[in-house]
């Protein structure tokens, strides 16, 4: 068809839409990427679910920034082992290590440590396994970090058994009183320096293990190599501990950061490209295809069906929108697609309204007349001989329309309007504000949700305005 | 027909859509039980504070339950329960729209009414204050430009323009507003957090005054950054498509000289499409931009709005969609109006 | 000859609304009998607002009358409302836009191919030849070069050739031509006119070729009538209405199409004062009357004048005679 | 000599190319006379009009040649002297769409009083007497003054057109088809009202139109366009008659005439694009009595029978 190649040379004839379409092509190939890497319940099975991010540091910044700064910020360190670095026999018993070891290189303490085990094993029912863990830090001195006893089975169950399967064993070694006192005596018999738990807590344990100290009592980082280890001692061979995790609160995380609940922003604001490409030409379709559909229907047909859609597109189009749209969204919002229904609803008028208008000037159009005299039927009229006029500016509409719905739909997201099972650029935005990101200077959070948003707006402004002179033809290169 | 006639018959449409949409928003929070639910717990909330007065009064538990339950039976009645929800509309409706907007559950006044009338007096000024003035700077600054880049349409300057306004379209004005907090109040300190005195506010009226005036500059910009661009494109196709009739070039070869010409013969009668505009943007920015408002905590009808919805205070919701619905409904029929004045192809 | 068309005592009101309550009735036919044979050329001649088009397309109810009967081929059309496929068979119109009267967004083939598809000839082979001889037909020769273009290609000519071929591939006995060339550059005009002269010759077509123009109605029409204000005021030959022609109005048209003459210019045109007033409220008695050089005082502003035979099948609508 | 046009160009810049819509168009007007520049529509007679009157848009990418009036040079001229200097004083002009030519929004009298207001810094007062007079002379009454563009009828928008056109007293006025919109009653009408203003004002008039009957009404002289080209110009005593170019021939024969039985003729073909018309004599492709140098050379204007013909027949 000849004047489709016309119009799309027209349209190509110009940057914005070389531009639109470039963005285009990003953000469909990202949005495919997170389908198919991130699992579908993502936002309930993993966002919205506060104790998959319990090990992440909070309000951490990009990793990235540390590019830019010559006090390097210590990133987060997650260091695991699953199999026995060694085992020796004790008493009739054995003895499990499994060691990790970090060198730490920053000149930070870590924000918080957490030692996690899971799948531990056991065979003796009458004498299960005890777990100690140990640090060894770059000066060669131990520190004995927590000791993990189980209990004996009275239950008839059989061996082998199971435990932190289903959830790990998680110690936060920051604030544990255990691991205070064990640190005062520590001081006490390294450094011959007295405090009390409490001064311990005061100072904060990581402080004291990853820690040298000054002349005056104060704390430096130690730089260097340190062994964490758990200790299995346990009666059967095959006991045995499934993974070993220490964690290492850093204040960088990721390539985006994380949130106040330690969420990394990078997969939260993965998952809104798809989102905002669904919501986008979701509610843009079925606005356009509302509202062209009933302006073809109003305008061809006439008569009381006309009167009675122009009432209702009227009444819809004069009043001021945004509140109705914010109650509503209150009163059915929350999922998905009931944003997308109550954008539709309130936005198909405006079009029908327009498509109407040009559909009366296309009625009187002689070969309308023709098709008549023809004797075609009403049908074929509407979709052969209507349609094609006005669907070059119900299409660039439908471009046009995209990104207020992007828009419309982050600012109910925004109003805490959203659907609550998936992250979209709105709500982390929303969550950010609430948490002071924007008082605390948190730009990490606040600066990427936005961009994206506007981002995907862009690119469909882009398009929209590099349509205009195809659909507009006072604009036209061509003759 | 007359003029008069035509106007009160748009007026009668204006008259029919302003009791649609109060229906719709009753029939709305009605129907999908919302108001049930919300007159019930605060009937349930009054309750129970009525039973534990009664407990140090009344020892016996019968008879305790046998008052209360008498005293819920009242209260039933009173808070219209006895009845369907959509027995409570006609009322509801009739009392709007003689203007008896009722009192609010929660928000107050700074003096501490809580009647609607009052609360809504004393958010207006605010709005019109932030909103109103952000409006007319844009309105000012697409009038100035607008024409300008339409007349000079595909240099550089009309591209860069374009740009700009395709950008601002999308450019949510609530987010670049958090922006502007993160970068001028967080990192550079030189405006306020947002709210519009300094906490505790000032004795005098001058240094009141310049601490309004400091509070309301950032939300101001934002919405002139985000705004503008859409304001100049509106004008700028706008006398694009008039700049191109007939009528314009016999103008030229008449011999008038340009600035008349433009002045004269495009934006002349580009000004009813203009004004369209604008009116309707001054009736929508009584509403206030929600949004802005709240990242601003900007005390106006936006944020109050807000607040009456998550916490369903229906009168509010109903006194404020009436409000808001009304002020359009009127800038509608003063619009009729202006065009008769504006576009004398209007006159009948 | 037998009739393929008539129309008797016809009647087209539109009803404007003003406002709410007013409607205002436009008359823009206003009582018209004629009859058209099979083979028969009528020129209906007026200037715009004399109801001419509004009279073609009730002639083939594109418009329902508002009162009046409509024999096409011998039955009774004015109030059937389903079945008028038929009718839309046999009876065709030719629009005077040929820019507006061709669905920019189809191919020359899908526009000719339209009527076929709608009358259920289901053979694409032989819709194929239908258009092909069609295209021939109107000498838009090799159509292969025509089909598959749009009509944007084309030159104002060209398509309205096109719209010929559309009207004809139906075999219709009844075209209504309304201002088919009045749009077309004034060099090609002539070519679109005799072809279709050449076509209506040869199957034979009825037709009701409506015109302002009435130089162009002398090529080819048998008869002629002249509207005003929803009437006819005059009916007779072709030839001899433009030689003698009885109503000041006739003449008056007439005298409006100068040939071109070096001399014309040292010479006033004799022509009618003002305009056509609207057909919302025409002027009492003959509706010619406040433009008439001839008026006759206290007869013609009075009673309205009955058409009168007054040469051999010449008839006319005027006091004068 | 009251204007000498000479060589005049005017091209527009499009993706396809540069449209030729003017190339190279020579002719003169002498005073009180009218010259009728007539053709098919895309020949280039309207973009003739508006290169005199320098109604340019904005994509012109050639704009040269000769327009003297009275010995001084037009092209030259700065926007703004041109604009104050000639515009309406010495050229005035009625446009093609006489239904768009008047601004909305405004009383009519003003605008026809405008450049009385603007030139000749007359009161408004002052303008819009001398705006009833010259209604008054192009026949309508004078409450029009009051009344906005909407509600005058098309032939009383054309009349105020005229009676704008005329406020200055131009020397010359150019009509670019003033009755193509309109009834044949009202045609005949306005052209018996600038018959009178020819004979009265002893204006210089230019008349553009696609119909030689219409323009033999009041054309002392024609200029027959084809292509962006004059192929012929002469008086009308010899071109009606006798016209030299095929083109003229063909034109004057394709007129359907109600006082001959002649059968009219009709130009095979359509009128060639302007971006790359064809080689040679741009009427070769539609010419009956082509010859090969017709294809290969463009002919250069012959003086025969007191005009010139742009063609190989008379060289």
């Amino acid at each position: 068809m000849s004047f489709i190649r016309e119009s799309f040379s027209e349209f190509w004839a110009s940057n914005i839409s070389k531009i639109g379409i470039l963005f285009l092509a990003i953000l469909v190939a990202v949005s495919i990427y997170t389908v198919t890497t991130l699992p579908l319940d993502f936002g309930v099975r993993y966002w919205y679910n506060p104790v998959y991010w319990v090990d992440y540091p909070k309000s951490a910044q990009p990793e990235w920034i540390n590019i830019f700064l010559s006090e390097k910020l210590m990133s987060h360190v997650e260091l695991s082992i699953s199999k026995a670095s060694g085992i020796k026999p004790y008493n009739n018993r054995f003895i499990k290590y499994y060691n990790v070891s970090y060198n730490h290189e920053c000149n930070q303490f870590p924000k918080f440590i957490t030692l996690r085990i899971s799948d531990l094993l056991f065979y003796r029912r009458d004498s299960p396994p005890i777990v100690r863990f140990y640090v060894t830090r770059p000066d060669g001195r131990t520190i004995e970090l927590y000791t993990l006893a189980i209990e004996t089975i009275s239950s008839n169950a059989t061996p082998p058994f199971r435990y932190f399967s289903m959830e790990p064993k998680r110690i936060l070694l920051s604030g544990d009183i255990y691991l205070a006192r064990s640190l005062v005596s520590f001081l006490y018999r390294e450094f011959n320096i007295s405090l009390g738990t409490s001064g311990v807590l005061e100072v904060g344990s990581e402080k004291i293990i990853f820690g040298s100290i000054g002349g005056d009592n104060t704390f430096t980082p130690l730089i260097g190599r340190y062994v964490f280890s758990a200790v299995l001692i346990c009666s059967d061979v095959n006991d045995g501990i499934g993974m070993f995790n220490v964690v290492l609160g850093g204040y960088v995380y990721g390539l985006m950061g994380t949130d106040v609940l330690g969420r990394d922003l990078f997969q939260g604001l993965l998952f809104g490209f798809p989102i905002a490409l669904i919501i986008g030409v979701g509610v843009s379709l079925l606005t356009t295809f509302i509202g062209a559909g009933l302006g073809i229907v109003s305008g061809y047909i006439g008569g009381r069906v006309d009167d009675f859609i122009q009432r209702f597109a009227d009444t819809i189009n004069n009043i001021p929108l945004l509140p109705l749209l914010i109650l509503l969204s209150f009163i059915f919002g929350g999922r998905l697609w009931l944003i997308i229904f109550v954008l539709v609803f309130f936005n198909w008028p405006s079009l029908t309204i327009i498509v109407r208008s040009m559909v009366l000037s296309a009625k009187a159009s002689q070969f309308i007349e023709a098709a008549v005299a023809i004797g075609a039927s009403r049908l074929r009229i509407m979709v052969k001989h209507i349609f094609p006029q006005v669907a070059p500016f119900v299409f660039a509409q439908m471009i046009f329309f995209t990104p207020y719905a992007i828009l419309a739909e982050s600012a109910l997201s925004f109003l805490g309007l959203g659907d609550v099972t998936m992250p979209t650029w709105g709500q982390i935005l929303e969550y950010g504000f609430k948490n002071g990101a924007v008082f605390l200077g948190y730009w990490w959070w606040i600066l990427p949700p936005g961009l994206f948003i506007v981002y995907s707006a862009v690119t469909f402004v882009f398009i929209a305005l590099g349509m205009e002179p195809v659909v507009n033809p006072r604009l036209r290169r061509w003759k | 027909m007359g003029l008069g006639k035509t106007l009160a018959l748009k007026g009668l449409t204006l008259i029919v859509v302003l009791i649609s949409v109060l229906l719709f928003t009753v029939l709305i929070i009605g129907a999908s039980g919302l108001s049930d639910r919300v007159l019930s717990s605060i009937m349930n909330e009054e309750l129970r504070g009525i039973r534990q007065k009664l407990t140090t009064q009344i020892r016996d538990p019968e008879e305790l339950n046998r008052a209360m339950d008498e005293i819920k039976q009242d209260l039933v009645k009173a808070y219209g329960l006895d009845k369907p929800w959509y027995a409570r509309i006609p009322n509801m409706i009739l009392r709007i729209v003689t203007l008896d907007l009722g009192s609010a559950r929660e928000v107050q006044t700074f003096t501490g009414s809580n009647r609607i009338s009052d609360i809504i007096l004393e958010r207006i000024p605010n709005t019109i204050l932030l909103m109103t003035s952000a409006l007319i700077i844009n309105f000012v600054l697409g009038l100035v430009i607008g024409p300008r880049i339409a007349l000079r349409h595909g240099t550089k300057m009309d591209k860069a323009i374009s740009l700009y306004s395709a950008i601002s379209y999308a450019l949510p004005t609530w987010w670049l507003g958090m922006l502007m907090i993160l970068f001028f109040s967080f990192k550079l300190r030189i405006f306020p957090f947002g709210g519009m005195y300094s906490v505790p506010p000032s004795e005098d009226t001058f240094m009141r005054f310049l601490d309004l005036l400091w509070h309301v500059m950032l939300p101001l910009i934002t919405l002139v950054l985000a705004l503008s661009g859409s304001w100049i494109y509106i004008t700028r196709s706008i006398v694009l498509s008039v700049a191109q009739e007939d009528f314009v070039s016999v103008a030229r070869v008449k011999g008038l000289p340009e600035d008349l010409v433009r002045r004269r013969y495009i934006v002349r009668v580009a000004a009813s499409p203009i004004l369209t505009n604008v009116v309707l943007g001054l009736a929508g920015s009584i509403a206030g931009a929600i949004l802005t408002e709240i990242v601003f905590d900007w005390p106006g009808m936006g944020t109050l709005y807000y607040k009456a919805v998550m916490s369903v205070d229906e009168s509010l919701i109903l006194a404020l969609t009436y409000i808001f619905t009304l002020i359009y409904v009127l800038a509608r029929f003063i619009l009729e109006i202006l065009y008769v004045v504006l576009d004398p192809r209007v006159r009948l | 000859m037998e009739p393929i068309l008539e129309l008797i005592d016809i009647k087209t009101y539109f009803s404007v609304r003003k406002g709410l309550f007013k409607t205002l009735t436009v008359k823009a036919v206003d009582g018209i009998s004629m009859t058209i044979s099979r083979g028969e050329v009528v020129a209906v001649v007026g200037e715009s607002g004399s109801g001419k088009t509004t009279l073609g397309r009730t002639a083939i109810k594109l418009i329902e009358p508002t009162s009046g009967k409509i024999v096409f081929k011998g039955s009774d059309i004015t109030n059937i409302k389903g079945d008028i496929k038929w009718i839309r068979k046999e009876a065709q119109i030719i629009f005077q836009d040929p820019f507006s009267s061709l669905n920019p967004y189809m191919t020359i083939k899908q526009i000719l191919e339209e009527p076929l598809i709608i009358h259920g000839v289901e053979d694409v082979s032989e819709r194929e030849e239908i258009i092909l001889r069609a295209l021939n037909n109107v000498r838009l020769s090799p159509p292969e070069d025509f089909i598959l273009k749009f009509p944007h290609m084309l030159s104002g000519g060209q398509r309205q050739r096109v719209c010929i071929a559309r009207a004809l591939v139906l075999n219709p006995s009844f075209i209504v031509a309304d201002e088919p060339v009045s749009m077309i550059d004034a060099s090609s005009r002539a070519e679109i006119l005799l072809l279709f002269r050449e076509l209506q010759e040869k199957y034979s077509i009825g037709m009701m070729y409506i015109t302002h123009d009435i130089a162009t109605a002398k090529y080819f029409s048998h008869n002629i009538s002249v509207m005003y204000l929803g009437k006819i005021v005059e009916y007779g030959p072709t030839k001899e209405v433009l030689k003698n022609p009885f109503h000041p109005y006739t003449a008056t048209l007439i005298n409006a199409i100068p040939d071109p003459d070096p001399e014309n210019r040292f010479r006033e045109r004799s022509i009618v004062p003002g305009e056509p007033p609207s057909p919302i409220n025409p002027p009492t008695g003959c509706r010619f009357h406040p433009r008439c050089p001839q008026i006759i005082d206290g007869k013609c502003s009075l009673s309205e004048p009955i058409s009168r035979e007054v040469d051999l099948k010449h008839f006319v609508a005027c006091h004068l005679y | 000599m009251l204007l000498e046009v000479s060589n005049l160009r005017l091209y527009f810049k499009t993706l396809r190319g540069d449209v030729k819509a003017v190339d190279g168009v020579s002719f003169s007007l002498d005073k009180g006379k009218t010259l009728g520049i007539v053709g098919e529509s895309g020949c280039g007679k309207s973009s003739t009009a508006n290169a005199i009157v320098r109604n340019l848009p904005r994509n012109v990418s050639r704009y040269e040649g000769r327009i003297c009036l009275e010995d001084m040079d037009l092209i030259p001229l700065s926007e703004d002297e041109f604009r104050s200097k000639i515009r309406w004083r010495r050229i005035s002009m009625v446009f093609q769409g006489a239904m768009n030519s008047l601004n909305p929004v405004l009383k009519v009298g003003f605008q026809v009083a405008e450049p009385l207001i603007i030139h000749k810094g007359l009161s408004r007062g002052e303008a819009l007497k001398i705006v009833e007079e010259l209604f008054r002379l192009v026949g309508l009454s004078s409450e029009i003054v009051n009344r906005y563009p909407h509600e005058l009828s098309g032939g009383m928008k054309q009349r105020a057109i005229i009676a704008m056109a005329l406020t200055l007293n131009p020397d010359i006025l150019i009509l670019d088809e003033p009755t193509s919109a309109l009834d044949v009653s009202i045609q005949a009408q306005i052209m018996n009202l600038l018959k009178n203003l020819k004979r009265k004002l002893g204006i210089s008039m230019i008349f553009i139109t696609h119909d030689i009957a219409l323009a033999s009404d009041i054309c002392d002289e024609f200029g027959v366009m084809y292509a962006g080209e004059l192929v012929e110009l002469g008086s009308a005593e010899k071109i009606l008659p006798s016209p030299k170019h095929p083109y003229t021939q063909k034109l004057l024969s394709s007129i359907p005439r109600l006082h001959s039985d002649k059968t009219p003729e009709f130009i095979p073909g359509a009128p060639p694009d302007l971006v790359a018309p064809p080689s040679g004599c741009r009427f070769h492709p539609r010419c009956p009595y082509v010859m090969d140098k017709c294809s290969r050379e463009n002919p250069p204007n012959t003086l025969v029978n007191g005009g010139f013909v742009k063609c190989w027949l008379y060289k």
